[in-house]
């Protein structure tokens, strides 16, 4: 497979049958991150470097025996691994009788979601979310740290130059994206205050609002869309997200209570854990959203510099 | 048995599937992609464990007694978003090595590399004899 | 507060990290994420002693009992390890905004300041933590900030270390999660404690055995252990001096950390050294690590270079006195944890003020250095000297206690191996002292002044410990040998 | 009464996955890039459509239905624009369809693309 494109899009395909596999297996969270952030923000990202380092592959194999004679015995080791598993859906394994119980039977009580993967999400192993949290907010400084671009003036006539050339190229999917936009965006926030209820939560809540952007980005122009939504408001909302997550621990740990515990932000417990798990997913939703227009937004001023460079190259050859 | 246990199986051949793409192909992208498919493959055996024969998704409804275990669930949302931290890092190198390299093909870089490696030998050789 | 103390340890420069986003001016962000980072020295400092007077301290975090929510349990060993952690990243940010002006691009400072906080939590994280999966969360925290500073390199090889670094690094942690998910998978559990319980019943089964493999493997990735350091030489030498300061000396010990926990508390002493052939695997790799990687220092040209390669050699010595499996070959490990770090992050230091002055780390610019940076090569040549092992000096100690271990356990062979392998050390510091004081400056090489205040005082600041630890050893001999003894069940 | 809405949900049902399976062999036996895509586009447009208004007359309560009929929108809107962008992408990176009296051999290397 020497296309890069087709290599791209089958890994897109891949997650999104990895995610509809996950519904199988009753796993409806897991599926729903994997569609919105395996098979929509990788595949993009994926799309975006391939517009920048071109689409054709080189086809000699580096070393190819070493790495079928590691690849098989990490395999076999593996294999030889599963023979003492527990079988497939067998409901004595010791998972399902150790830790489990408790968050199945006690979770209404304790809690009061319908959903336990939220409520063991967001309030047994909170600090794990906050971890993730915090991997999030690394990937994006990280991006940004190797591919932001020092911004320069930019000449206004040029840009709606462009934009004017751009608009009948793209018309018919102007006009419907400007109609599923405010939908999209409605839909992030019903996913963002649905977690309790059904699948949904704090990620793929931010993603899909990451999303919506995104696609305006992409067709209304890099420029404009700085316009809409600059960029240093959007790394204060990404450090916000963090530090909104973080404060409701110190407040729970200034009530004297332990690091995220929840029971004594409000009156009684339980609405005390709706409280805390209410904050949590805001904080989450608001740092991946950022995070991920921040990174996007990145790659494309990366992409777009690369292009005026080509242009200024190209200006100097003709010229000389 | 076959039954039993073909999940996992299912779970080392895609496994063995990304770790060959990562340590045999050249291109860079290549090998993002193939540790994305090595990490899928992670998050599969995760929630095949998880799952109990007749048990509904954990969403507590009347009438629904049985669920499959929410903390394999919890664990895979980390590691997907980690993955595509990774990803996305990756990716990022990836722009920054063609810009600097001109190519993502493991030999080019490893070729411009030795070269700049004998050029600063060559120099400090001159140095020694000054 | 006290009964907070550690989630303070993490969380303090955690939130520290996105309030430096906010702050934007980098003057600024560094004073305050040196003050993060000094109020996360104190924290440790203020644990070590809770620990040591009144033993494990255990922090349910969001008030649920250990196994149900994540648990964080603070022994001997792990407050010994967020002590130096903390320690060297506050010492090494002293140096930080002086080194950084001259390596790193001036938008990139606010972004530099905020990986490494990252990095640190990640690393405080690690050691602090007594959940499996909590471990794999950290661990990737500190790693995707590893890539991304390592990659703020000037030298575009930094990419393509950084990205090598990144596959083999991401390799590792996903090898990692598989042991966590077997292991969860026979025991129900995710809290190393309730694993270390759980696990003996099922210890003979085929799955915890592959669990195991995985496990030791991940962390041997991350761990640069012989055959699995490909990626150690190039990230240290091309990331940015600062970088290589705190990774040196921090990295691979939060490595080891991971595979002592894992060994000895959650798989158990006796499962993880008659199943697996742990003792002659961890012998064999850590003697040929040495040898093969101070040889290959011998032959570098680049400074950095050489002294990355004499980690990886060095860390073959700490498996090695953790191959013995003693008390006493454990506690000589955990001192030359200790000694380890103080010794690197000076030289690495010192490395970083020499490219302040010169601009690069080759060994032909390092001709009469001596004369013109007097103090810097000074560091260098005691860090060498500790690097070898001379008495006076914290090498000595931690060669003097895995020595003892190794006779005590009989293995002479062994021990005449390691005294071979600090003869090589010598070679290769001889080399450089060589250059810097007995060679000419070249022709064109324009005379440097001596390097700035901010690079003295924390180089000079680690020195000293290395000699004064060399010294009085009570500090770190006493919670070495009680963390061993811990470990190995005996209470002190 | 509920035999009805049962009998014509199958029915829908039925319809809705006979247009995908023609779809998907339109998909596999079509020459052209754009001949494909116009198979895709039945199954994605008319093939889905019938599924969800066969899915409507399961529906147990008016919220499922009501949900099924934003989806039916949904899909109605999006599925033609996608088929349009695709088609706009192909011809704007010059892949001409392959057409009846010319059968250079440019096309043929073209059109398998």
């Amino acid at each position: 497979m020497k296309d890069l494109f087709a290599v791209v899009m089958l890994l897109g395909i891949y997650s999104l049958l990895s995610a509809s596999f996950f519904v199988a297996m009753d796993a409806v969270d897991v599926a729903f991150t994997e569609a919105a952030v395996g098979a929509g923000i990788s595949t993009l990202l994926m799309l975006v470097v391939i517009t920048m380092t071109g689409r054709s592959e080189k086809t000699t194999r580096h070393k190819p025996w070493l790495a079928l004679l590691v690849v098989v015995f990490t395999g076999g080791v593996l294999i030889y691994g599963t023979f003492d598993m527990p079988y497939f859906g067998i409901a004595d394994a010791p998972i399902h009788s150790h830790v489990a119980p408790r968050y199945i039977n006690e979770s209404m009580k304790e809690i009061g979601i319908p959903n336990i993967v939220t409520s063991v999400l967001a309030s047994y192993r909170a600090f794990d979310t906050f971890g993730e949290v915090v991997v999030i907010f690394t990937a994006g400084i990280g991006v940004m740290a190797l591919l932001s671009v020092g911004r320069r003036p930019e000449e206004d006539e040029k840009t709606t130059a462009i934009n004017d050339s751009m608009h009948e190229e793209y018309l018919v999917i102007r006009i419907v994206t400007k109609m599923l936009i405010p939908f999209i965006l409605l839909y992030a926030l019903y996913v963002q205050f649905h977690g309790d209820f059904g699948p949904g939560g704090g990620f793929q809540a931010g993603v899909i609002f990451a999303a919506a952007i995104i696609l305006y980005t992409m067709l209304f122009g890099l420029t404009t869309a700085r316009k809409v939504i600059n960029q240093s408001f959007i790394q204060f909302i990404a450090a916000a997200g963090v530090l909104l997550y973080g404060c409701v621990g110190i407040v729970s740990m200034l009530n004297g209570a332990n690091f995220f515990d929840y029971n004594v932000l409000a009156s009684d417990p339980v609405a005390g854990q709706h409280l805390g798990i209410l904050l949590i997913e805001w904080g989450v939703g608001c740092t991946v959203a950022s995070v991920m227009i921040m990174i996007f937004f990145n790659f494309a001023g990366r992409r777009e510099m690369q292009q005026n460079n080509e242009k200024v190259n190209n200006i100097e050859g003709d010229s000389l | 048995m076959i039954i039993g246990l073909f999940n996992d199986w299912v779970v080392v051949v895609l496994m063995m599937i990304g770790l060959y793409i990562v340590i045999a192909h050249g291109n860079l992208i290549k090998k993002i992609v193939g540790l994305a498919i090595f990490q899928t493959s992670v998050f599969i055996l995760y929630i095949s464990m998880a799952n109990v024969e007749g048990g509904s998704a954990p969403i507590l409804a009347e009438g629904i007694k049985q669920f499959s275990n929410p903390l394999p669930h919890v664990l895979i949302l980390t590691a997907i978003v980690v993955g595509v931290a990774t990803t996305a890092l990756g990716l990022a190198l990836v722009v920054r090595i063609k810009e600097a390299y001109g190519s993502i093909e493991e030999e080019d870089i490893q070729h411009l590399d030795n070269k700049t490696q004998d050029e600063t030998e060559i120099q400090a050789t001159e140095g020694d004899q000054s | 507060m006290i009964s907070h103390l550690p989630i303070l340890q993490v969380i303090v420069p955690l939130m520290a990290a996105p309030i430096c986003l906010l702050l934007k001016r980098s003057q600024l962000v560094w004073l305050f994420s040196l003050f993060a980072s000094a109020i996360a020295f104190i924290i440790s400092v203020l644990l070590l002693q809770q620990v040591m007077t009144s033993g494990v301290i255990s922090y349910e975090l969001g008030g649920w009992e250990a196994p149900w929510g994540i648990e964080y349990r603070i022994d001997k060993l792990n407050a010994f390890l967020l002590l130096i952690i903390s320690a060297i990243s506050t010492v090494v940010l002293i140096a930080a905004q002086t080194s950084i002006e001259k390596e790193i691009p001036k938008e990139k400072h606010t972004l530099f300041y905020i990986l490494y906080l990252l990095s640190l939590t990640g690393m405080l994280g690690i050691v602090s933590t007594g959940d499996a999966f909590n471990v794999f969360v950290f661990l990737e925290i500190s790693s995707l900030s590893a890539y991304a500073l390592i990659a703020l390199g000037q030298d575009r090889r930094a990419l393509w270390a950084s990205y090598q670094y990144l596959i083999m690094g991401t390799i590792g942690a996903t090898f990692i999660l598989i042991g966590i998910g077997l292991m969860y998978q026979m025991t129900g559990t995710l809290n190393m404690q309730d694993l270390s319980q759980r696990l003996p019943e099922v210890a003979q089964t085929r799955t915890v055995f592959t669990a195991f493999a995985f496990v030791i493997v991940g962390v041997c990735l991350k761990l640069a252990l012989f055959p699995l350091h490909l990626w150690l030489p190039n990230a240290y030498a091309y990331a940015p001096s600062i970088v290589t300061a705190f990774f040196a000396a921090t990295a691979t010990k939060v490595a080891i950390y991971l595979l002592i926990r894992f060994t000895f508390t959650v798989f158990g002493l006796s499962f993880s050294f008659t199943t697996l052939p742990l003792q002659g695997l961890f012998l064999l790799l850590g003697l040929t690590g040495i040898f093969v990687a101070s040889s290959a220092a011998i032959y570098q040209n680049n400074v950095k270079h050489v002294f990355a390669y004499s980690s990886i050699a060095q860390v073959g010595y700490i498996i090695v006195g953790l191959s013995t499996s003693t008390i006493t070959g454990l506690t000589a490990t955990l001192l030359h944890l200790f000694n380890h770090a103080l010794m690197k992050s000076a030289i690495f230091l010192a490395l970083g003020a020499v490219v302040y002055r010169l601009g690069n780390v080759q060994l032909s610019s390092f001709n009469g250095l001596g004369r013109q940076m007097p103090l810097t090569m000074a560091a260098i040549v005691i860090g060498g000297l500790s690097l070898i092992g001379v008495p006076l000096t914290v090498g000595f100690v931690s060669k003097w206690y895995l020595l003892t271990a190794l006779l005590e356990k009989g293995w002479w062979p062994v021990a005449i191996l390691i005294l071979l392998g600090s003869l090589l050390a010598v070679i290769y510091v001889w080399r450089i002292v060589e250059a810097a004081y007995f060679k000419k400056p070249l022709a064109d090489s324009v005379p440097v002044k001596e390097a700035p205040l901010f690079f003295l005082i924390p180089i000079w600041l680690l020195i000293t410990a290395n000699i004064y630890f060399g010294i009085d050893t009570r500090l770190s001999l006493q919670v070495a040998s009680a963390a061993a003894q811990s470990l190995f069940g005996v209470s002190p | 009464m509920d035999i009805i809405i049962n009998i014509s949900g199958a029915l829908f049902l039925l319809i809705g996955s006979f247009l995908c399976i023609s779809g998907g062999v339109g998909l596999l036996r079509f020459p052209d890039f754009y001949t494909r895509m116009h198979a895709v586009g039945v199954t994605d447009t008319l093939g889905a459509g019938m599924i969800l208004i066969g899915l409507m007359f399961y529906s147990p309560d008016f919220l499922t239905f009501s949900k099924l009929v934003i989806i039916l929108l949904l899909t109605l809107l999006i599925g033609p624009t996608t088929s349009h962008v695709l088609a706009k992408a192909a011809m704007h990176n010059n892949l001409m369809p392959k057409l009846q009296q010319e059968d250079n051999i440019k096309e043929t290397s073209s059109s398998n693309y």
